[in-house]
């Protein structure tokens, strides 16, 4: 009753890790694998290695939820080979995603993936807090489009564009499925900072980083909805989730499958697993048969 | 993980912890722990943690024989202190005996509670050579366990020295520890599924044997 | 130590409510003094009453912080008189806010306001929940700058103009500021949803709510700090104060005063005290002497 | 508060509790108690709450005069249930006798505590006439305590008819709850700065008989 197909991509069940949770060497997808995700998310991978923020680089709030700053870490498109041949080993989807500063380097690593055969791409176009290579690409609904349509016209695997909280999200997401993606992640983290009161300074590197965990939940929920009350796209969702209920909102609100970063922090098996079978008591409890039928209930009102 | 504000974040075993005082020993490496060390009384760092999986011996039936290089000794104080064991030796090998300090600063308590051999490389105090040689002229049927924390070459020295026996054998790890929360993945145990800062930094022999042949990844992206 | 002044008022002490937390009735007023703030805020005001939504119109939330649809309820600016009456009995700084769907509209109250002595207004710019209200003033730069210039002219207390997270906030700001604004009120709540996962919809009435509380305190955090670097303003951070550690974030982000608003839902005379408190004792800890002296201090690293 | 999703939101008091089920007694009185009524085993409301201060007796000594006008009887079974005291009366006022049921209904044992006065205006059962006046009729030096919960010009009457006994005296008022955490402000008390939704529903008299006098804020904005 949980397999669902999102982007053209089947899934055992609605559950994947989201981006930048491990997954840039072989032995991350194997660990993920084993956290039972019936699709693993490569981290955000750049044409180039890169090096990446000093620590401090994800702190915990007192508030609640993370804040980070990794500054997109990564060891080349080279890496993606080998991270497409041990997800492979498990028969379990993976997807690509991509980071780049143009369109020239997001095609650039989309082909390392389509020639590996990856399942899917999902391009990053809204990390909150490496210079570059994030929200300034997603805030403007003509980069969107350019960049993912660059995208598509070169590759045959799947597109999936990720896109993070702004002002004219909506807008992106429509330029971004005219320009032929087939599903949409969102959102990423939202830029924030914290600060040390003892030491009077920030505690990131970076200074600015990425907010993401529960308190990112109800935003990316309104986002979700607002999307798929424009578009009804294959929506991702993608902030905040860390138990069934927060996953059935996602669905509820329009997404067909959902990501799970910060949660995977404590005991992530039992995390992925609480989701899951939390997910099908839940459809029976409140009668549903097929997942799919519960995608965008919410908006039934 | 110690942090040393808009400088750096450190991952520091505890060496002792006594009257809400958290101890460190630590070797000035780079640019962090030598901030660190320069700090005074009043300053402010920032503590994250205890992060990872603790080690210690709760059995009273067995006994312990740790091998230390360098600066591995930081976390001993501290293992010893919390164990419970029949009989405890440690063997700690330094390069230059200006290395070598006091042990039991921290709780003269702890100095009935293990046995000392000591080895210097440039042979200037206790067994001349490192102490994985040391470690060759100790009969091991004497122990159960036996814990190494040191370089990377030390604990793959021990590793494949103790293959044959029936001890328990483990290794503390260092791999570079940038989150310490199990997201970031830098601090990954090669051809293995474990992450250091969750599972580790203990581990048993068989599980990294191969982690260990291979180049550290302190030292990877 | 704990004496501030911002956009010219002076207080005892940095701690306000902010807007929508009562303040639409004298018998408000009082309580909002019995809590212990150095000033109050009342909720916003509209030339004529308005209803607002029916209930639920506030929800607290499993993942944090409140979400709230209240709809601008208000009794219409003739309140204004006894709201400053009652103020001044306790010799108590009173800022009028103001909603308005144009020009005229935030003209009408204010000069309401200033009639009656209020000691400042704050131009609500950013409801992101009440169509025509809100955030659709407040994403656009030149929006912000008509209105406030507008209220500006036309009446003799300071302007503060309270804006919301977008885009463009640091623009936004410094055309609040550019248009004559004595000071700027960051931030607003944050545009979200929640759904009831068993009843599978939305809980608000209106649908749509602001996120408050906890979650959205790094973000005000950062904002605070983005526009303090760019324009050096008077700022009263607000968004997610609870105790004063969240107060001191926002000082040392570059906050003159902040605002209270969820935190007062349990407890408010006890969390007032123990913010002030808090404040007084940790500017002995860090070694400072007066509270103005670690207003931005975070931007030292 | 009760949700009706979709619908509205509606402070009901509890009437009784049992077994983890909660029971309300309500008036249809516009779209949302209708909804309420209309709905069927299985069907799901939300629930906020338990909000604001409870309001029982505790004390063995004291004698308590309940006094309740149509549906303000809610809450009584449950009050007397929690409640300890020596005597308790209840003098119920409807309009006409449709509106009476047993006050058992939940808990047949609450049946033993409490004395029951009926009063119907139309004269069909009990008392002829209100509820108040039903309470003219009753010797008050008999009690230490009366509790009025009813239509507003009902709770007036009382706290002005006991003005100069020494009962202590409380009213269960109704005002506009609309949020129920102290927020919003629409359960202001006229003239006293309490909220109903945080430091009611029950006030002393004396508290409250200002605002008593005035229009009732159910109906303000
Ligand atoms: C679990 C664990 C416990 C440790 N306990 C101690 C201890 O108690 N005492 C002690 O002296 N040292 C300990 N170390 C090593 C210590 O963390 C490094 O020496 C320190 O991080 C160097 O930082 P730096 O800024 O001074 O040097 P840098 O110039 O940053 O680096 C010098 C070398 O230190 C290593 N290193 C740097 N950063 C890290 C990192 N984030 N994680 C791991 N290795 C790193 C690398 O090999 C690097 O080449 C421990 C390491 C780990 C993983
Ligand atoms: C603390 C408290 C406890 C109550 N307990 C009970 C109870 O146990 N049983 C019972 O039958 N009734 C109780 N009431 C009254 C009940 O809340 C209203 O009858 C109900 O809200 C009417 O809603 P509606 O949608 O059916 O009618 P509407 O058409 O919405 O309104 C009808 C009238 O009910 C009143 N009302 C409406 N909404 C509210 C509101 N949010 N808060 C207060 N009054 C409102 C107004 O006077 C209004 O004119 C209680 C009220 C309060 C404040
Ligand atoms: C430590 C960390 C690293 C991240 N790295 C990436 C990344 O490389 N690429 C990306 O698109 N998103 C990245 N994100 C964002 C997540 O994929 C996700 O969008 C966000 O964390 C919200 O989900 P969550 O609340 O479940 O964590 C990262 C998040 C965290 C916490
Ligand atoms: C119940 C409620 C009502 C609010 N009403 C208003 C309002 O009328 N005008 C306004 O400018 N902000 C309003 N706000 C926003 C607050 O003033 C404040 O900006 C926001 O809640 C963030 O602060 P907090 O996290 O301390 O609550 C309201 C917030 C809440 C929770
Ligand atoms: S240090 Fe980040 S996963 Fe271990
Ligand atoms: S109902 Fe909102 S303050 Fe009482």
């Amino acid at each position: 009753m949980l397999e669902t197909v999102v982007a053209t991509i089947s899934l055992r069940h609605p559950v994947m890790n989201a981006s930048g949770i491990l997954g840039t060497h072989r032995e991350h997808i194997s660990r993920l694998v084993s956290y039972g995700l019936a699709a693993v998310v490569t981290k955000t991978i750049t044409p180039e290695p890169r090096e990446g923020y000093n620590p401090p680089i994800i702190v915990e709030l007192p508030t609640g939820g993370l804040i980070n700053a990794v500054g997109l870490e990564n060891p080349g498109k080279n890496v993606i080979k080998e991270l497409v041949e041990e997800a492979k080993k498990y028969s379990i989807p993976i997807i690509v995603s991509i980071g780049g500063r143009n369109e020239d380097e997001f095609i650039e690593v989309a082909v390392e993936a389509d020639m590996n055969k990856a399942d899917a791409v999902e391009l990053n176009l809204s990390c909150p807090h490496t210079k570059g290579y994030g929200v300034e690409i997603g805030v403007d609904p003509k980069n969107v489009y350019s960049v993912v349509k660059a995208v598509v016209s070169t590759i045959k695997i799947p597109v999936v564009a990720k896109l993070g909280l702004s002002d004219r999200v909506v807008e992106s997401a429509e330029k971004a499925l005219e320009a032929g993606a087939k599903g949409l992640t969102l959102i990423n983290t939202i830029k924030a900072i914290y600060i040390d009161v003892y030491s009077l300074k920030p505690v990131l590197t970076n200074i600015y980083g990425g907010l993401s965990g529960t308190p990112i939940h109800p935003i990316a929920v309104r986002i979700v909805y607002d999307v798929y009350k424009e578009t009804k796209a294959d929506i991702i969702g993608c902030g905040g989730v860390v138990n069934w209920q927060t996953a059935a909102e996602m669905i509820l609100a329009g997404a067909k499958a959902i990501q799970v970063g910060t949660a995977l922090m404590r005991d992530p098996k039992r995390i992925v697993e609480d989701i899951v079978k939390g997910l099908s008591e839940w459809l029976e409890t409140i009668g549903i048969k097929e997942i799919s039928q519960a995608v965008g209930l919410a908006h039934k009102v | 993980m110690v942090w040393v504000p808009r400088v750096d974040e450190i991952p520091l075993s505890i060496a002792f912890l006594d009257n809400n005082i958290i101890y460190f020993l630590f070797k000035v490496k780079g640019l962090g722990t030598e901030t660190l060390s320069k700090m005074c009384k009043g300053e402010i760092v920032g503590l994250k943690g205890p992060l990872g999986r603790g080690f210690i011996v709760e059995d009273y039936t067995k006994s312990v024989l740790v091998i230390a290089g360098g600066i591995g000794i930081a976390p001993i104080p501290f293992f010893i202190y919390r164990s419970k064991y029949k009989k405890l030796d440690v063997v700690w090998g330094v390069k230059r005996r200006e290395e070598l300090f006091d042990l039991n600063i921290f709780n003269q308590d702890i100095g009935d509670r293990y046995r000392l051999f000591m080895a210097t490389e440039d042979c200037s105090y206790g067994f001349c050579g490192t102490a994985l040689e040391r470690l060759k002229n100790i009969p091991l049927e004497d122990y159960d366990i036996i814990l190494a924390v040191g370089p990377q070459p030390m604990l793959k020295g021990v590793c494949e020295y103790i293959r044959n026996t029936n001890l328990e054998a483990y290794v503390a790890l260092e791999t570079m520890v940038k989150c310490g929360i199990g997201l970031c993945g830098s601090c990954f145990i090669r051809s293995s599924n474990k992450l250091l800062c969750i599972d580790g930094p203990v581990f048993r022999c068989d599980e990294v044997i191969q982690h260990l042949g291979k180049t550290n990844n302190s030292k990877n992206i």
